[in-house]
């Protein structure tokens, strides 16, 4: 039990970036052509928002592209994620198609949810991706299920199944996160609980929201031991996260690991950020993990400038063709609104649109008022 | 059939379930090493092990969302929240999770979830130990929300809960666990979303639920010896609330008296009398009263609790002022 | 007289209560620095400071419940929950602490709270985003619930709010934050549990709250013009519920209807058809009907939750169902 | 910041215990006063309770009597105190006459809470005694929120005013501990949070309901500072706690302090603790900090044993005077059931008896159905 600090993966560069020597080339190439879609999809997202082709909110990831990648880099096929409502990189580095996501948040009978959940609940039962959640710390107590049921079902061992629970930095003030790690650490359940530390909650800064900021030691009030890396940097990520799941497969020992990364622009499409000076915006831009990477990779020769700008030229388009697929997709038909409520059918549920009289059986009297 | 109480039948069909089915199991507060705080789940522990029946600590939102969460991946946790009060504290998981999950995300999870937990008044317990709210719950598409009100039906609907794919409040009552009734000896299930007719009667219809279901049959039965017939409507379950059921009642009675243990503001007798209004509005003879409770937060003091619930008396008393409005003949 | 926003009505009167009242603080998620989530509290911390606009971490339950143990040692805290929907997670302090302090502690303590949160679904925020549940608070003794309609009202009844000494709910709309009314200038405040008849009419009575009452009457207005006469009640205040003036305009109108953004089952629509068929029983000649939501979690896609909810469509087409069945001469 | 056990007060004895020789006598004589005041009342309220004279639940504070009077020795008049449901002691040794607590009980109007509140809502607002909370945690953040008012209204300084918050050892699993203590450490709150650790919460022991049995330690999620004291030993609960609320009172620092004690009997009256085995229960009757502290008084020489009987005595006969005060006074009248909801009179407050027809408004019409 120890709490550690970890700014990168095995070794470290003197400009304190993962060494990419010993990585063989391919999954790097993998994990920046993921980087790459997106940063291009959400830019576009946002775009769509403006157009009104997506409703609701709409939370990106924009700045966080190496967290999302390295963690789902780490995660095996066998295991599951639960998401926050800003998850469609998740969605997109887990495999699910670009259109597929595109589609949700356009409301789609081809999106992930079928168009009922939208850009925050984005779901693939295939992929193991639980779910996105707009309640702030709401998929703390179910992702401590799902781990839960996976100890009830199995030992532990190397190829066990394990649990990703992703909660932002604003989310660890809440009483949910305090249950369930309490829990998943009494019960010993086979989960890692990743703090994506973007530096606020929509305009809070951690300072002022968690009187612990270092926020991977709060699970000391669990003896739970954290990890905290550097979010820009995909191979510390990936690395980090492969050895907490690997803790939690083997010894069902919880664990929590803090990412530290930065939101690039506002909480929401909406939010111009205007709480943020420009200096802040600037360090911020500095920090862009997609331009890092994209450089390492090319000082490391494992791309040249020109495939680099191939995949992002790809990336744009795979974007495209996704939004494509989402505006030719169908929405959900009307004949659907009463098929989703519940799973076993039972008398009596109601299917009553609005200003339709009620169901009160057949009146068979003859007589009248 | 054998004659059991309330909480015989529950504790027998919670056996009953997980011997049928591994992926039941247990969790709440003191249901193990304490047997429970009602002892439902007594000697549970003893033959199926924590594994089967996990004692948790004190944390309602968080072991009712892992339960939620291990519903999600298959298992079919039957949680006890001790009493339904404390259920405040796990609502946004009920509600904003398990109610939602199945339709959020387009019907690719299912969470086959019971919660059992029981509420009432009339035990000294205050103000915050002694509600119903059973409300909160029956208001909610995607929730499914039982009463059982005898044993033969806490057997019936707690096992047609737990074979449902989709969450379900059991919804017990501090006041029944020790009645008694004959229960069938062999397994079944009743339809959630089916009220049944307590008892048969031609003059006025008496709708309630749970410990009211009760009350209803014994002041029906006692009217009867009077010369009043009554119907006794018990709902069983508030979602979905089978209105065809109350309607096909008063439509043959003209005469309706909801009894319920909540307060009556925006409380299930309101649904219940807006029902009959809405699907029997030709046929009512009188307007259909609610006998509930007074409006206020339920004081410890028995003088002041006794008068602030509903009893056989007071149900007695509207059924008499409701034919006398309309010249029923004594 | 000026004419304002709903959302400016709002903050000008939480201005103008902080600058008469020390004692009055503002608390909740991002009221501060970010300005508000829907920017009611815009300016208020720079013109207030910290002390008097404090922004919480998320943690609903903690800062609400941190609110009602200030509010206990006199000071008049007014708490924003950013969607009523999050209330949820704070519902046991609210119910099981705000509504109950007074009644359970012998009277000794007092709660002057105020919670102010918007509700509404039709911004395509999906299930756990779009509720109401306005009726879990409605249900209980020891608050008091508004629901304005208008800017005038939002002034009134928050500045009413503000001073009383018990805990209210001010639910707000997220649809009506941008529309405009005529506002006072003077400070005034409004009665907490009195309903208001926004429009006088013969033929049919129209209860409806908040953004509902706001859609009633732009129906009425345009009845008017086919000559049908239309009666509207915003009610204002759910709890407590003004009774008699719903049924005065029933008696009058001989009919009625409920619009409610809500869910039908056990809704806000229930409890005022309930009261009518009993206060006004011999009056109506028809069944009250009741306009509401589907029963389903709130779907995102657009065209799913359009159908999902209410509009003045469905709100016309019972009128004239409502009229028609009572051959009311077109 | 720092974590830190403490066994006992200043100095120690051999034993264990607190030396009481630089004690003035006339407190030390007080708090054994208060002590056998609180055991004989608890005694007879499980009395009453099994003649039915006391309903609901009755939850009792036999065996923490010396955690009880340490913790109230410490309190300021002008401090707040909120209490769990388990309050009989400390509304006794905060001064209420044992007549009116057990008129509580009784549910008789002339109770602390006029009837309304029972054994778990103990409130006296003269006495700062901010009421016992039967929702687990609930009292946290109200107490928090005290003590908010207090560093709204009011500089820290020695005579500052404080709040003292009592959690059971269970109750630090729920989210309003984790919620409020973090409140409370970012704001600065005057606020002392007293852990009465009794090993258990109903049958559960702290070691399966929480990871982090150190409860004291519990604080290290928000940099909140935290103490433990032997709750047998009642001049280290009390200087324990004064440390704690003079931290809080001058320099706005909230802080955890722990008291280990022991529940002799059930969690209320009618649980028989079977889940505990005989060896349990004796060595619970060996810890007894009744006797002990008797013993201790009698040893260095600050009461005889015929001074100490008679205090046993008189404990017993103001119980039995309690028990009469109750048993005369009057229940509340129904007159007064609609006089406690709203303390601000609003029209259409409904004051409906069950049964009542609805009160509708006058029916001025001849029309008739
Ligand atoms: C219970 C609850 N409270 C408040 C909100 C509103 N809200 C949505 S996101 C958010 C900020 C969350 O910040 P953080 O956890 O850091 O995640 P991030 O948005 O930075 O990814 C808030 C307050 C909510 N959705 N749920
Ligand atoms: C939210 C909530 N959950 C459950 C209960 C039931 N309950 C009452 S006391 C108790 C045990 C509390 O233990 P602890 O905090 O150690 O306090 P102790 O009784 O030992 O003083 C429980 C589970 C409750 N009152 N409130
Ligand atoms: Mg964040
Ligand atoms: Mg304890």
């Amino acid at each position: 039990m120890s709490d550690q600090v970890r700014t990168a993966g095995q070794t470290t560069t003197p400009d304190g970036h993962s060494d990419l020597s010993g990585e063989p080339p391919e999954p790097l190439v993998g994990y920046y052509r993921q980087m790459a879609l997106i940063r291009a999809f959400e830019l576009r997202a946002a775009e769509m928002y403006t157009k009104a082709k997506i409703g609701g909110y709409c939370h990106l990831n924009l700045g966080e592209e190496a967290t999302v990648v390295g963690l789902m880099a780490a995660l095996c096929p066998t295991d599951y994620l639960f998401a926050t409502y800003r998850e469609h990189g998740y969605a997109l580095a887990r495999g699910v198609p670009a259109e597929r996501v595109m589609a949700e948040l356009f409301g789609k009978a081809t999106g992930t949810s079928g168009g009922w959940g939208g850009s925050m609940h984005l779901f693939d039962a295939d992929l193991r991706l639980l779910g996105g959640y707009g309640i702030v710390g709401g998929q703390i107590p179910l992702a401590t299920g799902a781990a839960l049921a996976i100890s009830y079902r199995a030992e532990p061992g190397e190829r066990a199944e394990a649990v990703m629970c992703l909660i932002g930095d604003g989310a660890t003030n809440i009483g949910a996160f305090h249950e369930s790690l309490n829990l998943a650490a009494i019960w010993h359940l086979p989960i890692v609980y990743v703090i994506v530390n973007n530096g606020l909650g929509m305009g809070t800064p951690v300072s002022a929201s968690s009187a612990e900021p270092e926020l991977y030691r709060r699970g000391c009030a669990y003896r739970m031991p954290g990890t905290r890396v550097d979010g820009n940097d995909v191979l510390a990520v990936r690395d980090a996260a492969a050895g907490a799941l690997d803790r939690a497969r083997s010894e069902r020992r919880p664990s929590i690991l803090e990412a530290v990364c930065y939101r690039l622009r506002g909480h929401s499409v909406v939010d111009p950020a205007r709480y943020r000076t420009k200096e802040e915006t600037d360090r911020l831009r500095s920090l862009d993990p997609l331009p890092q990477f994209r450089s390492q990779l090319i000082t490391a020769g494992i791309l040249d400038g020109e495939e680099a700008s191939r995949i992002d030229t790809d990336a744009e388009q795979a974007v495209s063709a996704a939004v494509a697929f989402a505006e030719d997709s169908p929405f959900p038909g009307q004949d659907q609104l009463f098929a989703r409520t519940y799973a076993t059918p039972v008398p009596n549920t109601s299917t009553s649109l609005p200003g339709e009289p009620l169901d009160c059986g057949p009146d068979q009297s003859d007589r009248t008022g | 059939m054998t004659t059991l109480t309330y909480r015989q039948a529950l504790h027998d069909t919670l056996r009953a379930e997980m011997l049928r089915d591994d992926n039941v199991l247990l969790m709440g507060e003191e249901i193990g090493v304490f047997e429970g705080s009602y002892k439902i789940t007594a000697g549970l522990l003893a033959e199926f092990g924590p594994r089967r029946v996990k004692d948790t600590p004190i944390c309602e939102e968080g072991f009712v969302g892992a339960a939620i969460g291990a519903a999600m991946l298959g298992l079919r946790p039957v949680v006890e929240i001790m009493t339904i009060n404390f259920s405040l504290l796990a609502i946004d998981q009920i509600v904003n999770h398990a109610a939602k999950v199945h339709a959020m995300f387009g019907g690719q999870a299912t969470v086959p979830l019971v919660i059992r937990t029981p509420g009432g008044g009339g035990q000294q317990l205050a103000a915050t130990h002694s509600q119903n709210i059973e409300v909160y719950y029956a208001h909610m598409p995607g929730l499914k929300v039982v009463a059982p009100a005898t044993p033969a039906d806490a057997k019936g609907l707690l096992a047609a809960a737990i074979r449902d794919d989709d969450p379900v409040l059991v919804l017990e009552n501090l006041a029944l666990y020790n009645t008694k009734g004959d229960v069938s000896d062999d397994p079944y299930t009743l339809d959630i979303g089916r009220a049944a007719v307590m008892k048969q009667g031609r003059d006025i219809t008496v709708i309630s639920y749970s410990r009211g279901a009760v009350i209803a049959l014994q002041v029906a039965r006692r009217l009867e010896e009077e010369g009043i017939s009554v119907e006794v409507i018990d709902l069983r379950s508030l979602r979905p609330l089978d209105r065809p059921a109350i309607c096909a009642s008063v439509r043959k009675t003209s005469r309706a008296i909801v009894l319920e243990d909540d307060w009556l503001s925006y409380g299930v007798g309101a649904e219940v009398a807006a029902t009959i209004q809405e699907g029997a509005f030709d046929y009512l003879d009188a307007p259909v009263r609610r006998v509930a409770a007074a409006e206020v937060p339920l004081p410890y003091s028995k003088p002041l609790e006794s008068a602030a619930l509903p009893d056989a008396a007071d149900l007695t008393k509207v059924i008499k002022e409701t034919l006398d409005a309309t010249r029923y003949p004594a």
